[in-house]
């Protein structure tokens, strides 16, 4: 069956209009769970609010048992869904930027437009902040970052082809690992809670 | 407020589920999706004759100048470039199934598309009835095979035997259509006088088959 | 205070344990219901490829000969043809199992056992390609194909044996094409040389029997 | 009754991401794609750059890589589920009463220097999405959910890479008591 864009089962003009309500869903899910404030998102690493890794975390979980399974059932093809190409040095460094940003700005590029949404000025810098950002790279992209942007390059591969396991058994392990973070978002924001780390 | 209690017994709940979907994935066999014909489809397929062209039927659809009909021969490269059918690419059965570097299948754009209608064929029926079970197992589109290869074809029509005065209106139709099949593939059929020193008019398009035909099989 | 909020962060609301379930018990309930593919491939297309590149699995005429006028516990003939097809006439101690019916139950055993090679073939040598090479896959090794088909047999093994019985080739060329499509075109001959000079438009009968018999499959 | 004027409280953080994977699963389902934000900023630039100054726009491959043939860059999926955010986010923003102009910062902080620091962080993740292929839900969420390797060693060196700047910055963002 799925996904029905690729399969041809949908033409493709329904994809645009998938892509607004799954985006408006997106946006608001992202607000509920108050993503749109800043506090929320430094909270993780000083401890006092695991808000977003729980969020995230259980999303990923959410997302990738649903579809082993949904592939085993033969609901959705996943050979068929894009995945990343993985560049190593180029994701490395990339995401420890995009982690300095968010630990500087106090947004993700996300979550800063789910906190422009609602009106809260320092998200809409920081969206202001994105767009010079990527249009410095845009232009220095030709002579800085383009050797940068293509070193490392192992295609599109999965955790479990480069660990040469099945899916199943890194779900397994991955599903474990899950349910002891949650389990350290209690111990941590337990113990931070009680210290007045917070603003 | 739900009391301490009943929390803590959620959580043991969802932590149950969450390891029994888990363990469950790490017996469950990885599924690959490839749209693979099922053995019971494939025996059904096979089971009838449609995915059979009579020589005629392609000769008449080749003389038309079908844009729809793309030939697949599947003989080796040597014997496709001593000869070959006007317009036909070659993949050698050998090479039918080759990948290239993303594992996606090389020829699957020709084998797996609803553009054109592709007609198998090699010298008999079995390589070309081989490569087609081959590709309708991989699920792909619109294959056909050439019915007794291109020994029929000539048989049937380069060298069709005229049939007796007497024989059925229908039999002389035949052949005079496989006669008219034999001029266009051959020229001038066996009734053209042979002069020496006359280039040949007609027996070009060999050569020019030959260069398009590489062309195509270079993609 | 903190810690009141922290414990409604953390708790599990009844929305989302009934969510969890649902989504749970639809995981559970595909599973059970999921159609399951009664047969699966053994080897793989490329693997297929191979074995048919590799021609093997075709059984010559004298084999057959041999087989005809004297039976061997080792070897069984498959009829693949329809049964009435059957009925007018087949190879001594033929089975037949028409080409719809193979994957019937009774006769799995047919394909599973090891201690009798089975034999296939049909009326004409392409139409026991197909089934023995679905058998193939699915992993039925024990599987060999009759050379030529019943008619071909029956035409020039069982009426008249001759010592050209055993050319039956379907894949072999049987004449020069490009050489044909020269002569017939009225000019020269445009055909590569050397190839040219051997055959001609006649059939060949020269054919020998060269070592193994090939026929594909 | 001074409680009915407060924001309500956010939800659930569990359900919330439960609710998140569901969402992912339906875009895996209809689109074959998981979410993502940052490709939006690049399409959006791309089309702005183009349209101000097409000569060299061409002549950049950055920009070249994110036009698409013939059509404008702005018609792709991720522009559209953008859209689609950002109203849902003020649908979700009016039923919770959060809708209101203010900045979030650290009460010692001056709301200038506050507005500076999201300006520097947006520029640094500006620059480490286009780098990195895509920024937390893009190359995080997303791909960790299709398991992807790329997704996981991203979403390490994101919150590694925020952890470990989280030191330094630890006197902007605490108030010890």
């Amino acid at each position: 069956m799925g996904p029905l864009i690729q399969q041809g089962i949908l033409s493709p003009e329904w994809d645009m209009i998938f892509a607004f309500i799954i985006g408006i869903s997106f946006g608001f899910i992202l607000e509920q769970a108050g993503f749109s404030t800043a506090r929320k998102i430094v909270g993780v690493f000083y401890g006092y609010d695991m808000t977003v890794l729980r969020v995230f975390l259980t999303a990923v979980v959410t997302a990738s048992v649903g579809l082993l399974y949904f592939n085993y059932l033969g609901w959705i093809d996943i050979s068929l869904i894009y995945i990343n190409p993985t560049f190593i040095w180029s994701a490395i460094i990339g995401g420890v930027l995009v982690g300095l940003g968010m630990i500087v700005g106090g947004y993700c590029p996300g979550t800063s437009f789910a906190a422009a949404a609602i009106g809260k000025i320092d998200g809409m810098v920081f969206i202001g902040g994105l767009f010079i950002g990527v249009f410095f790279y845009g232009e220095t992209y030709d002579f800085l970052f383009k050797n940068l942007h293509d070193a490392g390059n192992l295609g599109p591969v999965t955790l479990y082809q480069i660990l040469g396991i099945s899916s199943g058994t890194l779900e397994f392990f991955f599903l474990i690992f899950a349910i002891f973070m949650f389990w350290m978002t209690i111990v941590i924001t337990k113990a931070f809670s009680n210290r007045q780390f917070k603003y | 407020m739900d009391s301490r209690n009943t929390i803590k017994k959620r959580y043991y709940f969802i932590t149950g589920i969450l390891f029994l979907l888990g363990a469950i994935l790490l017996v469950l066999p990885h599924r690959d999706n490839k749209k693979e014909l099922s053995p019971e489809d494939l025996l059904l397929a096979i089971a009838t004759q449609d995915r059979f062209y009579s020589p005629e039927d392609i000769a008449k659809l080749i003389i038309s100048g079908d844009p729809s009909i793309q030939l697949v021969d599947v003989r080796s490269s040597e014997e496709f470039t001593a000869f070959s059918l006007p317009n036909a690419i070659n993949i050698p059965l050998a090479n039918l199934l080759d990948k290239d570097e993303n594992g996606e299948y090389v020829w699957e754009t020709f084998l797996n598309q609803d553009v054109k209608t592709n007609i198998i064929y090699s010298n008999g029926t079995v390589y070309a009835n081989q490569a087609w079970m081959l590709t309708k197992r991989l699920n792909f589109k619109n294959n056909y095979v050439m019915e007794g290869g291109l020994n029929a074809f000539f048989e049937n029509i380069m060298l069709a035997k005229k049939p007796l005065v007497s024989a059925p209106q229908k039999e002389i139709d035949l052949f005079n259509f496989r006669k008219a099949a034999a001029m266009y593939f051959g020229g001038g059929g066996s009734v053209s006088t042979v002069s020496s020193d006359s280039k040949p008019i007609e027996g070009t398009p060999v050569k020019t088959k030959k260069k398009e035909a590489k062309s195509g099989g270079g993609c | 205070m903190d810690q009141i909020e922290e414990k409604e962060q953390s708790a599990i609301s009844k929305t989302l344990l009934t969510g969890i379930s649902i989504f749970a018990a639809i995981i559970f309930l595909g599973m059970v219901f999921m159609p399951k593919p009664q047969k699966h491939y053994k080897i793989t297309e490329e693997q297929m490829l191979a074995k048919i590149m590799s021609f093997d699995g075709v059984v010559g005429p004298e084999t057959i000969v041999d087989l005809i006028y004297k039976p061997n516990a080792q070897f069984q003939f498959i009829d693949l043809r329809s049964a009435p097809e059957f009925l007018k006439g087949h190879l001594p101690n033929s089975i037949n199992i028409p080409v719809n019916h193979i994957f019937d139950k009774e006769y799995e055993q047919i394909w599973k056992q090891i201690d009798k090679t089975n034999i296939l073939y049909y009326s004409d040598h392409a139409g026991a390609c197909g089934p023995w090479m679905i058998l193939n896959q699915l992993g039925y090794k024990n599987n060999k194909i009759m050379l030529g088909g019943y008619e071909y047999v029956n035409e020039n093994i069982i009426k008249k044996y001759s010592p050209l019985s055993g050319s039956f080739r379907d894949e072999k060329a049987k004449y020069d094409f490009s050489k044909i499509i020269s002569e017939t075109s009225g000019g020269k001959v445009t055909a590569p040389a050397g190839e040219g000079e051997k055959t001609g438009i006649t059939p060949v009968v020269k054919k020998k029997k060269e070592g193994k018999s090939s026929g594909g499959c | 009754m001074e409680k009915i004027q407060e924001p309500k409280k956010y939800m659930n953080p569990y359900l919330a991401g439960f609710l998140l994977g569901l969402t992912m699963i339906a875009a895996f389902y209809f689109s074959g794609r998981g979410l993502g934000a940052s490709g939006a900023i690049k399409s959006t630039v791309t089309a702005v750059v183009s349209a101000v100054a097409p000569a060299h726009a061409d002549k950049s491959e950055f920009y070249a890589s994110y036009k698409g043939e013939g059509s404008s860059p702005m018609n792709s999926w991720l522009v559209y589920e953008m859209l689609g955010f950002i109203f849902g986010a003020l649908i979700s923003g009016i039923i919770a009463g959060r809708i209101k102009k203010d900045i979030v910062k650290p009460p010692k902080i001056t709301s200038r220097t506050r507005l500076i620091m999201a300006g520097l962080g947006g520029v640094a993740a500006g620059i480490g999405a286009t780098l990195g292929r895509g920024c937390t839900s893009g190359a995080g969420l997303t791909g960790m959910s299709n398991l992807s390797l790329a997704g996981f060693i991203s979403f390490m060196a994101m919150f590694g890479g925020a952890f470990m700047f989280s030191f330094f910055l630890r006197k902007f963002w605490i108030n010890k008591a």
